[in-house]
């Protein structure tokens, strides 16, 4: 089989324009995904029942349909009715984060509940409020749990975020299908694009090794 | 247009959003991250002529449809086929291309007449007139039929063996069949797949309507539609059929 | 000090302490022995309303736990509760370990705080690992912070659940000595352990639980050579 | 907004078929990927370091690219060589299950290094070997932790099916936007999509639930 | 029966065994102690190779375990291991548990290997549980079973590393008794432990390790009563 290399070289440009897109949409995402995912999962642990309903919904529905309807009814139903004209970025940035609130809000909640129930204890007996047990002795010891799986869910964002080709907002996989349809060819540009994406997920997870092992050795002061 | 007599400060001009999807060659398609095509160059001459800006952009198919519903889009050019059906929901411009079904499949695949279609797999683009004539031979979503989401989708599935026949508009067909001339395949027309006419796409009651009728007259009478069209497809437009469809 | 009366804690529908009446004086050191699984944790953890309490009534120091407008904070700050497996705050150094509550409960100031930190670290013998991460420590050493860290509040009573169980045999001693100045020293506690040398040395009483009752409390030496009850007798004759 | 029911009702039947489809697709998927997944997990828990080599290769290539990439190289690049015609629905059902077996074998390997070391040792001092200790003591462990991350690695399938409508493979979602692309609507097919999705994932949570907690009382016999 | 010469094991940087050298004859019971740390479990996990060796020779029952062509299986059926958490296999019923090896390691037929099992559950106390799961068990009872289950292989020599601190203090007696029993039907064993009321009554002799090193041996009341080393005083003192 041939490969015509000078097809990813004349897309080269936009490949990598497309990668930087694909990193910042899913920076985007798993930011404002970190924040309202903290706030549902503090939400979604209330003693309450009532208040608990609307946040135990949210991450249902989430994480119980595809991303690819999210997306499609957000880019084309939800968004529209907000801004004029619409654009996909703007639509794939709120589904990824939205979608990874539901999954954050999991992970916040899995840390919190993974600190030994003996801490919260110890910290009520001296006297302590449940506020400030969680402020000054949960949640500072949460964050450590939290980062690893927090990594794991960027990287899942990186590559879902592929899914943005369908709305043609402009990252990585809607060049990758351009060049495609341009030249109705498959390897060149499809390898090139799953090689840049394995480089980026890649990259993440060592990244993520040397900050995790960082993290045990700063356990060890 | 002459430069001097126009309003110098292009910021006055009005910018339109324009949606097309830009996988049907030659009318619009990527050319590494610039879409062009005949739509393009046409609907730039019009856009001049009616004193507007154009950004066009890449939206999809159904992205494109959605956004001029909602009003997110001033004008969808993407060879929008002119349907009763479809005038419903979205204004059309007077007519500024013939064109009809035709199908493509590969070299050895018994396929002399649209009737051949039935119990062969089809590939269509979802929600076109493609897929609307392959359905009035093989049944409405029958399942023969597979819809893409791109018309390049569908020639890569008949690439792929996917589907042993596409159903698309003549121009893209031919087009294909020129730009692969390795991937062995034919096409055939029909009689029974019926004339149809291109027009640009507006949301329901646009006052843009007028405007970029008048110009695309104008655009006949002054030449610049034969140029573009030679450009693209070289020959002469027979501009008397769209006139005498415009009537219709 | 404390006085219990008719308490009653179940779990769903396990009832696992199901009459339990005491009173202890100040000053007292009460030990509480009996079977695992008889409800001596349950017992301490209802003085300090780490359980709620399902009947009976409790009164620390005067106040009633189960009276609804008694702050539940207050008491605690009364009541030291020391844990079997110590509970430090990994993420915190000895010194902030112990600041912690003072500084946030009792709004008290930082440099008054640490004063006070290490004149308890002296205390405990631990005073040069003040600025030390609890993983850094042994277990024994782990346990005296424990300990310094509840005092820190100034507690009235000190409660403890099996202080030293968790602790290799070598460190068992060092945090006994600790316990046996802080009674010494005058300090109200109740004691859940296994260490009968503890009990015959420091305690003022010895109380037997099983399945939820008091079977029998009685002065140590009175308590281990001349048990009343059958049940006392088996256990002690195992254990000892 | 008006919300046209005629236009549900008319394609219930496809929803409905396409639903069996997404079913019957994401069971191919889960129990081709467990084969696969079982052979690749013990290939990279391997001693020799290269035995590991290409099954550690082939997870980070799995696991690091995205889903959408993996199926339109399989579709329309690596299937085709080997069948003619080509079928999306055989397309999907290969990429979900190499796509799941990468997953699979890190569920497998997790759950076999979950069983306390004692356990090993203790087999071991008996005088079993390697494979009879792996055989009669941890496998059988290690099957019950599996489970419940194994059943969230259906309902994963289960929605990254979704893709396969890129391939035109007649699941569910490609009858949503069958429908969409017919009467360009956006509401009534997505909305309809997105809860039979919500439905089939939420059931099986439910079925994943009371497996778990049936195991949890069968380990107190 | 042992003879270890000059054994040395490291993990990693880390020389944990450094000069260890030791015989025990057939029938002896020695008992090993020592601070956390200093290598005893490490010292008893080379005799059944469940760690490598670094260096030096072990012969087991004339077998040299740092010999390659030693087949490592056999060894350890010959040598049978008792650990500090029972390690029983949870899915099997304690028949099965017990059953297990000698019906895939000695090829033994089921119904031999059960009426086998019945009897050594009968010696530890045992049998009216033979149909049910380590999870109902107290810990007593899952280490007597272990116990049961090491000796269906038939192993000439037993190796304990503190079968009893992970146990509540009433049920140490139970395991210590089924302990004195094999020792008095004149098992070889080495039991890490710290009973030294067991040490007494059962060793025939006592090994104090710290540090990698053996430090000193002696018959127990000589080496408890009269230590020779600082250290040994040192330890002794902290845990008697
Ligand atoms: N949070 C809880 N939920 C349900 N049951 C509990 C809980 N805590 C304790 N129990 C049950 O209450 C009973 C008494 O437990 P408790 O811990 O008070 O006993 P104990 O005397 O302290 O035993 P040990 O010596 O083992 O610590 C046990 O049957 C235990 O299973
Ligand atoms: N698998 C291992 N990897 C690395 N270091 C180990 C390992 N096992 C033991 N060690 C180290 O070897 C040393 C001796 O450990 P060992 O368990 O033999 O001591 P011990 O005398 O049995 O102590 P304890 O009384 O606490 O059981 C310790 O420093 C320990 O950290
Ligand atoms: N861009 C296109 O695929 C247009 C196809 C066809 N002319 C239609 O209008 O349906
Ligand atoms: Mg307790
Ligand atoms: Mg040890």
């Amino acid at each position: 089989m041939d490969f015509r290399f000078e097809i990813v070289q004349d897309y080269m440009p936009f490949f990598l324009k497309g990668m930087a897109v694909t990193i910042g949409v899913s920076l985007a995402g798993i930011l404002i995904g970190l924040i309202l995912g903290l706030f549902i999962a503090l939400g979604n642990m209330s003693s309450n029942k009532l208040i608990r309903l609307p946040f135990n919904i949210y991450i249902n529905i989430f994480r119980g349909t595809p991303l690819l309807v999210q997306l499609l009814i957000i880019h084309f139903g939800i968004v529209p009715m907000f801004m004029s004209p619409s654009d996909p970025l703007v639509s794939l940035i709120i589904g990824l984060s939205l979608n990874s609130a539901a999954y954050i809000a999991e992970i916040f909640r899995a840390g919190i509940q993974s600190i030994d129930k003996g801490q919260m204890e110890a910290a009520r007996s001296l006297g302590m409020t449940r506020v400030q047990a969680m402020k000054l002795v949960i949640l500072p010891q949460a964050v450590k749990r939290v980062i690893p799986p927090l990594g794991n869910e960027f990287i899942v964002l990186l590559k879902e975020s592929s899914l943005g080709s369908v709305l043609a907002a402009p990252e990585l996989m809607y060049w990758g299908r351009a060049a495609a349809g341009q030249y109705i060819r498959i390897w060149e540009p499809y390898l090139t694009v799953a090689l840049i994406y394995l480089v980026l997920t890649l990259s993440l997870t060592y990244l993520m090794n040397y900050v995790e092992r960082r993290m045990k050795t700063d356990d060890l002061r | 247009g002459s430069g001097g007599e126009q309003q110098s400060g292009s910021e006055d001009k009005k910018v339109l959003n324009v949606g097309t999807e830009a996988t049907f060659a030659p009318f619009e398609f990527m050319d590494k991250g610039e879409v062009s095509g005949f739509d393009v160059d046409l609907l730039n001459a019009a856009a001049e002529e009616a004193g507007y800006e154009v950004d066009i952009k890449n939206t999809g198919w159904d992205a494109m449809l959605a956004g001029l519903q909602s009003d997110q889009l001033d004008i969808g050019m993407s060879g929008v086929t002119i349907t009763d059906e479809r005038k419903e929901t979205y204004d059309f411009s007077s007519p500024y291309f013939e064109s009809v079904s035709m199908i493509v499949f590969k070299e050895g695949t018994n396929i002399t007449k649209a009737e051949d279609l039935k119990g062969k797999k089809i590939g269509v683009q979802n929600g076109t007139t493609g897929q609307i004539a392959a359905e009035a031979i093989v049944g409405k979503n029958d399942s023969s039929i597979s819809k893409y989401e791109a018309a390049a989708l569908t020639f890569q599935a008949l690439q792929s063996g996917d589907v042993e026949a596409v159903v698309t508009d003549i121009a893209v067909a031919l087009e294909y069949v020129k730009n692969n001339p390795d991937a062995g395949v034919k096409t055939v027309s029909d009689e029974q797949f019926t004339p149809e006419y291109y027009g640009i796409v507006f949301s329901k009651g646009s006052e843009l309507k007028a405007e970029f009728d008048e110009a695309l007259n104008t655009l006949y009478e002054n030449g610049t539609y034969t140029e573009i069209y030679k450009k693209w497809f070289d020959e002469e437009p027979n501009l008397d059929v769209l006139k005498e469809a415009a009537v219709q | 000090m404390i006085s219990v009366k008719n308490l009653k804690k179940s779990f769903g529908d396990n009832e696992v302490l199901k009459d339990i009446s005491l009173d202890v004086d100040s000053q007292e050191v009460v030990v509480v022995i009996g079977p695992s699984g008889s409800g001596k944790s349950t017992f301490i953890r209802c003085l300090n309303m780490l359980e709620t309490i399902n009947g009976g009534q409790v009164l620390i120091d005067g106040k009633d736990l189960t009276d609804k407008n008694t702050n539940i904070n207050t008491i605690r700050t009364d009541v030291g509760m020391v844990f079997q497996h110590f509970n430090l705050f990994p993420h915190k150094t000895i010194l902030d370990n112990i600041t912690l509550a003072p500084m946030n409960v009792r709004k008290m100031k930082k440099k008054e705080a640490e004063e006070k930190a290490m004149g308890l670290l002296e205390k405990v013998g631990l005073a040069e690992k003040a600025s030390a991460y609890p993983e850094s420590l042994s277990g024994g050493q782990k346990q005296r912070v424990a300990i310094a860290r509840a005092l820190a509040m100034e507690p009235k009573i000190m409660l403890f659940d099996e202080p030293t169980s968790a602790l290799d045999p070598e460190m068992v001693g060092e945090v006994l000595e600790v316990m046996k100045q802080l009674a010494k020293d005058g300090m109200t506690m109740i004691v859940v352990t296994h260490e009968m040398g503890f009990a015959r040395e420091v305690g003022d009483r010895v109380i037997f639980m099983d399945n939820g009752y008091i079977i029998e409390q009685n002065e140590p030496t009175a308590l281990f050579d001349k048990p009343q009850h059958k049940r006392t007798k088996a256990f002690l004759s195992k254990v000892l």
